[in-house]
C-alpha cells in the first residue's frame, strides 16, 4: 500500500491528524514499542504557533454518544520551544515529519514557515487557516480571497511542501480549496473539527473552559465525507482525508472519495495502536476492491 | 531503608528518595524519568472476578501482557463490547481507573468503581468472562515518602483505590484514616487494613469528616508524616489545605477529565502554579505544593 | 409550560422539524388517535415550492450510528396542490399551522408568500432557505447580502410572522440571522441538515440517488446547540431550535441556548410519538430547573 | 364469494371486491380507504418465543396493545435495548419486518427474520422476556384475488413471511410455490402449509428458479390465478415479467429501505409507472402492472 504525496514515498496512507497523537509523550508512556510499532506513515506534530500559548482553560473535554467536542485551544511552548525541544526527539521518530502552524496575521504566518524552510528534519508543512487573521477578522480559512491573499505572500518562502488543512465552517470549502491550489498550496487536508458546544446538564451554562468547541468523532464522519469528495472534484492537488476514521471502511470510503492519504483523530484516544488496525484493514479490503481502487 | 518501595513495586522500582531532593520536581515531567513503559495499544483482557464493597464495585481482570503497576498508576478501561453506543449514547472514550491491587505475584489487575454515569455503569455489567479493553500502566504513581517521614494514607469514598496498592507497596505506614458518606458506602473500608474511619452522617466511626482524623494523627508528629491522599475534590481540597497550613508534604493522586490518557489530547490539564499540566502524564499524583487549589474545573458529580 | 412565538400561543415549546412528519399520512395511519394526543404544539408542514416536485431518485436513506442522511430532495406536490389536496386537511389538526415554502428566485418566493398571505389557516410561514437563488448561484442562506436583498422584497407581501430557516453550511451563521433580523424576519429557525455523504460499501459510489444528503439526527445536536447559542446570541427575535433531538434535556439544552420553541425532526422517525416523550420529560427538568428558566 | 377476506382479516375488513372495479388504483393512496388505524406511537412489547427455521429466525411477541395486522401489513421494530449504538454502531433507525402469522384469536405477532445486517441481527440477539419496540400495523396489506380467481402464492427466502399469514387468511388458495437458495434455507418452507419448492442448488425440491415452478402451475389456467408474491428483488422481477407476459394480475410485496414507515420521511418511494411513490403508505403490496420493474434500486443485498 506505498503511496506518494507530493513527492514523499509513504509506506501506507494512514497518517496522523495534527493534534491527536503527541509522539513525545507516547514514547515516555509506551517506550520504544513506540517507534519499533509506530503506527502512521507520516507524523504530523500539533500545531505551532509563534508565542506559547496555554491553551483554554479546563474543562476542555466533553464526549458525545458519537464523538467528543474539545477546547483544547491549541496550546504550544511556541515556535522557539518547539524548535528547540521537541524537533529534535520528532526527528527521531521513523516516518516523515510534517510539521502543523498557524499563525494569527499572514507576516506571522510567514516567519513560522521560514523557520522550517531548511531545517532537514522537516519534511513538509501543513499550515492550520482555521483561525481569524486578527486584522481582517475573517478565519482565514473561511474565505477564498482572504486565503489566496496569504499564500501568495508565504508560499514563496519555502520549497517544501506545503498542505493547507481547511476550516470545515465554511459555506463553500471546495472554492476555498481552490483558491489555495491556485495560490500554490501543495495538497489540502480536512476536515478540521466541526463548531460545536455542550452545556452544563445542571446549571445550564457552557461546559467547556472556551465556551464552544470543535466536534471530532464518528458524529462528523459523513460531513467530512461530503466535503473531502467535493473537494477532490474541486482541485487536481493530493487531498488529505479526515474525519471520524475509526475502521479501514472509513479510510476506504475517505480514498474513493478523493483522498490520496487518510489521517486518524479521535480514534487514537480510544485505542493508541488503532491506526495499525486501521491499515490493516483498509488493506484487507484493498484486496478485495483491488478493480475499483486502481 | 524504612519505606522504600517494596519488592512489589514492580520490574523498574526508581531509585526513589533521591528524586526528592527538589520536591517540586518529583513530579515533574522530566523527560528522563524512568518509567515503566506501558505496552503499545489497547489489548482485550478477561473479566476474572466481579465483587460488591459496599457502594462500590471490584473488577478483576488477568493483565497477561502487561507490566505491574506502581501504585497510583492508572489504566484506561473500556468494555470490549457496547463502549460507543447504546441508543447513541455515552460510553465513547475510555475512563480512567487507578489500581486498587495489582499483587506482584500474579498478572491479576484490581479496580474499585462507583457507578456515577454512563461508563462506570456499563463497566459495572461486566461479568467474569467477559472481556474488557485496558491501556496501561499510566501515569506517575505515589514516590515513597521523603526520608525520615512515614506514609499516613487518607482516602475518601472510590479514592481509597490507589491507597490500598500503596499499602500493599510500602512496608510501613501509620494507620490509614478514610471518609465516606455514610454507613453503605464504608463497607469498602475492609479493601484498606486497620483504616479508622469517618462518615459524614456518623452511620459509621467517627462523625466528620476524615480531616478531623488526620488533625488527631498529625498533631505534635508534623515532621514525621507524609500524607498521600486520594477522594472527592472538596476532601482533597480539605487536606491540601491542612498540609500546607502544617507544612507537611503530601501527594495528591487528583482526577480530571481524560480522553485518552496518555498525553494525546491535552484534555485533562489542570492548573498548577507553574501552569497548566496534562494529569494523565505529569500526575495522576502531584505534589500538593504544585497547587493554588484541589479543586478542578469539570470534576466531582 | 405555555410559551408564546411572535405573539402565537402554544401549549408547549416543542415543534416538528418540517419534512420530518406528514400529518396527513400519520391520519391515515394512525386515525383519530393522532389528532387526540397530537404531539407538537404547531404543526410544520413540509417544504412547498411553487411548481411540483418529484424528489430525488431512490434509494434516499442512509443510517449511521448515530443518524441519518437523506437526498429526499424536496418532493411537494407545488403550490397549487398544496392549496388544493393539503392546506384544507392540515386545517384540522388542532393546533397553529406553519406553512414551509422555498423558491428558487425571490419572484418564486414572493409568489408563494403571496398565496399564503391572507389564508386564515395558515399562522405563520417559514421560509427554507437552503437552497440556491438560480440567478445569482448563492445558496439564499448562506450569505447575509443575498438574504437581506430576499427578505427586503418578501417581507412586505405579509402581516404573518416570517419564519427564516436558516443553512447551517454557512461560514457565519449569526451574521446572516442578523441580515435576516434587519430585512424583518419575525424568527430564524436553525439547524437545517449539514451536508453529509455516504459511499456503497462494495461499489463506492455515491449511496443516494441525489449523491450527496443531509446529515440529521444525534451526530448534529452539538453543531446545532453550538449555531442556536450563538445565534441567540446575535439576535433579538425569537430563535426556534433544532437538530438532534431526542430527549428533555436535549430540548432544555436548545432552550438555555436560547431558542424559544424546539422542533423534533429524526427522532419522530424512530417512534411518531416522540415528541410527546420529548415534551413530558422538558416538562419534568422544567420543574426541576425553574430558577434557571425563568 | 369463494375467496373473499377470511374472519381472521382483522377488526375491520375491507369490502375488498368493489375496491378493484379499478385495478390501477387498488393499491393508490385513496384518502378515504379504510385502514385498520395502528396506535399512534411505538409501543413495548414482550417476546415471547424465539424459533430457528432453516436459515431464518421466528420472533414471536405478545402485542397487547395492538389491532390485529391485515396479511401483508408490516410493522417498524426496535430492540428496547441497545438499538442506536454497540460501538457507535448502527441499528439507529427501526426497521421494517412483514407479519409472518397473527392468529386472530390471541394477541400474538410473528415475525421470520433473515439475518443480513446490525438490525436483524440485533433482533435474532432478542430472547423471550427481552422487550421489542413496536409501530404498526402498517401498509396496506394484500387485496382478495379478483372475481373468479384464485391465488397462486409465490415466495423466496425470507419473503415467504406475508403469504403464511395470506393463507392463513385465506379460504382457498392453490399449492403455494416457494424458492430458495439452498436446502438449508428450505426448511423453512414448513411455514408454509403444502408448498412446492424449489432450490437454485436443487438441493431440496426443484432444480431451479420458482418462476419454473410458476409457469407450470399457471399453464392454461391464465384467467383463473391471481399471483402474490414477496421475495427478494430478482425474484420478484421475474415474477412480474412472467405475469405481465401472460396477462396475469399479480400484487406484490416490495422492500425499500424505510426510515419511518408510516409517511413522514419520504425515503421509501418506489418509481412506478405513475411516479415515485411512498411504498410504506401506498405499499408495500403494489399491483404489478403500477411498475416498469420491481428491481428497486438501493435494496437487495
Ligand atoms: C487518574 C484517574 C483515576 C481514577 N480512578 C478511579 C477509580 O479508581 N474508581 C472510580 O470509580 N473512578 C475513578 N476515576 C474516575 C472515573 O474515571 C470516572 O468516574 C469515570 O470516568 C466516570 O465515567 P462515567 O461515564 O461513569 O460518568 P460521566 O458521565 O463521564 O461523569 C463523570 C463526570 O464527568 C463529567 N461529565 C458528565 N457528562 C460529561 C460528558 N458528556 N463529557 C465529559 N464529561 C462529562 C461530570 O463532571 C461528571 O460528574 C479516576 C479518574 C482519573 C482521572
Ligand atoms: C415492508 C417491508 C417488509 C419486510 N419484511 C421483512 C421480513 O419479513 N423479514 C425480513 O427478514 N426482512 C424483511 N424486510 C427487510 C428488512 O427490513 C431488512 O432486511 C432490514 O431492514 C435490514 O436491516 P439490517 O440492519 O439488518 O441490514 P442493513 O445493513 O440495513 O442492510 C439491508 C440493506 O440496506 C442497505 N444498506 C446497507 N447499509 C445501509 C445504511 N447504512 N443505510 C441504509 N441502507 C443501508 C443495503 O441495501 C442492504 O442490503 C422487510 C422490508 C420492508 C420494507
Ligand atoms: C483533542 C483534539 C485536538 C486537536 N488539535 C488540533 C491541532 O492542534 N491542529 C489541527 O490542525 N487540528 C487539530 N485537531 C483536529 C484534528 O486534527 C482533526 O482535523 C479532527 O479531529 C477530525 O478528525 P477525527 O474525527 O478523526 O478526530 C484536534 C482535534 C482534537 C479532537
Ligand atoms: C427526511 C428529512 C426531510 C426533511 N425535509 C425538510 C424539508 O422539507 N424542509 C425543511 O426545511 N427541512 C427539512 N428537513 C430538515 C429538518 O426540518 C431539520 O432541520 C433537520 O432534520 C434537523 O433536525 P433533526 O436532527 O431533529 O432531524 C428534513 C430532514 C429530514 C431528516
Ligand atoms: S487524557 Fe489526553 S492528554 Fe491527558
Ligand atoms: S419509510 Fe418514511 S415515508 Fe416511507
Amino acid at each position: 500500500m506505498t503511496v506518494e504525496l507530493c513527492g514523499i514515498a509513504l509506506e501506507h496512507p494512514v497518517i496522523n491528524a495534527s493534534g491527536t497523537f503527541d509522539a513525545i509523550a507516547a514514547r515516555r508512556v509506551f517506550g520504544a514499542e513506540l517507534i519499533e510499532r509506530f503506527p502512521f506513515a507520516a507524523f504530523v506534530s500539533k500545531t505551532v504557533t509563534l508565542a506559547p500559548r496555554q491553551g483554554n482553560p479546563p474543562p476542555r473535554l466533553w464526549e458525545t454518544g458519537s464523538g467528543l467536542i474539545n477546547s483544547i485551544g491549541l496550546p504550544t511552548k511556541g515556535l522557539e520551544g518547539y524548535l528547540g525541544e521537541d524537533l529534535p526527539e520528532l526527528a527521531e521518530l521513523p516516518v516523515p515529519l510534517i510539521v502543523n502552524v498557524m499563525g494569527f496575521t499572514p507576516a506571522e504566518v510567514g516567519e513560522l514557515i521560514r523557520a522550517f524552510a531548511d531545517r532537514p528534519e522537516v519534511t513538509a508543512l501543513e499550515l492550520n487557516v482555521s483561525c481569524p487573521n486578527v486584522e481582517t477578522g475573517l478565519v482565514m480559512g473561511a474565505d477564498p480571497r482572504e486565503l489566496s491573499a496569504l499564500l501568495e505572500r508565504v508560499r514563496p518562502l519555502t520549497d517544501k511542501p506545503l498542505i493547507v488543512k481547511l476550516s470545515p465552517n465554511a459555506t463553500d470549502v471546495p472554492a476555498v480549496a481552490r483558491a489555495a491550489e491556485r495560490a500554490g498550496a501543495s495538497a489540502v487536508s480536512l476536515i478540521n473539527t466541526l463548531r460545536g458546544m455542550a452545556l452544563h446538564p445542571r446549571s445550564g451554562a457552557p461546559w467547556l473552559g472556551g465556551g464552544g468547541g470543535g466536534v471530532s468523532g464518528p458524529a462528523v464522519r459523513s460531513v467530512a465525507l461530503a466535503q473531502v469528495y467535493a473537494v477532490a472534484e474541486a482541485v487536481e492537488i493530493p487531498v488529505i482525508g479526515m474525519g471520524g476514521v475509526q475502521r479501514g471502511q472509513d479510510a476506504l470510503d475517505l480514498l474513493r472519495a478523493g483522498a490520496t492519504l487518510v489521517a486518524v483523530g479521535t480514534e487514537n484516544f480510544r485505542d493508541p495502536a488503532a491506526a495499525s488496525r486501521i491499515t490493516a484493514e483498509l488493506s484487507a479490503l484493498h484486496g478485495n476492491s483491488a478493480p475499483e481502487l486502481t | 531503608m524504612s519505606a522504600g518501595p517494596a519488592a512489589s513495586a514492580g520490574p523498574a522500582p526508581r531509585a526513589a528518595p533521591t528524586a526528592h531532593a527538589a520536591p517540586a520536581a518529583s513530579a515533574a515531567p522530566a523527560a528522563s524519568a524512568v518509567r515503566t513503559p506501558a505496552p503499545f495499544g489497547r489489548r482485550a483482557v478477561a473479566v476474572t472476578a466481579r465483587e460488591r464493597h459496599g457502594a462500590y464495585t471490584l473488577l478483576r481482570c488477568e493483565d497477561a501482557g502487561g507490566p505491574r503497576p506502581r501504585a497510583g498508576q492508572f489504566y484506561m478501561l473500556s468494555a470490549a463490547e457496547r463502549w460507543g453506543g447504546g441508543d447513541g449514547e455515552r460510553p465513547f472514550l475510555p475512563r480512567a481507573f487507578s489500581v486498587l491491587r495489582a499483587p506482584a505475584e500474579d498478572r491479576r489487575l484490581d479496580f474499585l468503581l462507583e457507578d456515577v454515569g454512563p461508563g462506570t455503569r456499563r463497566l459495572d455489567e461486566l461479568r467474569p468472562g467477559d472481556r474488557l479493553h485496558v491501556v496501561g500502566p499510566l501515569g506517575n504513581g505515589f514516590e515513597p515518602p521523603r526520608e525520615r517521614r512515614r506514609a499516613l494514607l487518607v482516602g475518601g469514598g472510590v479514592g481509597i483505590a490507589p491507597l490500598a496498592i500503596w499499602q500493599d507497596q510500602l512496608e510501613d505506614s501509620t494507620r490509614p484514616l478514610l471518609g465516606f458518606r455514610d454507613r453503605a458506602r464504608a463497607a469498602a473500608a475492609g479493601l484498606v487494613s486497620s483504616a479508622r474511619v469517618a462518615t459524614d452522617d456518623g452511620s459509621f466511626g467517627h462523625h466528620g469528616v476524615v480531616t478531623d482524623l488526620m488533625r488527631q494523627e498529625i498533631a505534635g508528629r508534623e515532621s514525621e508524616i507524609e500524607v498521600y491522599a486520594c477522594g472527592p475534590p472538596a476532601m482533597l481540597e480539605a487536606v491540601r489545605a491542612v498540609c500546607a497550613e502544617l507544612a507537611i508534604p503530601a501527594q495528591l493522586a487528583l482526577e480530571a477529565g481524560m480522553a485518552c490518557g496518555f498525553g494525546a489530547c491535552f484534555g485533562c490539564v489542570v492548573p498548577t502554579r507553574a501552569g497548566l499540566v496534562r494529569l494523565c502524564l505529569d500526575g495522576p499524583v502531584l505534589d500538593a505544593d504544585r497547587l493554588e487549589s484541589a479543586l478542578l474545573p469539570g470534576t466531582g458529580h
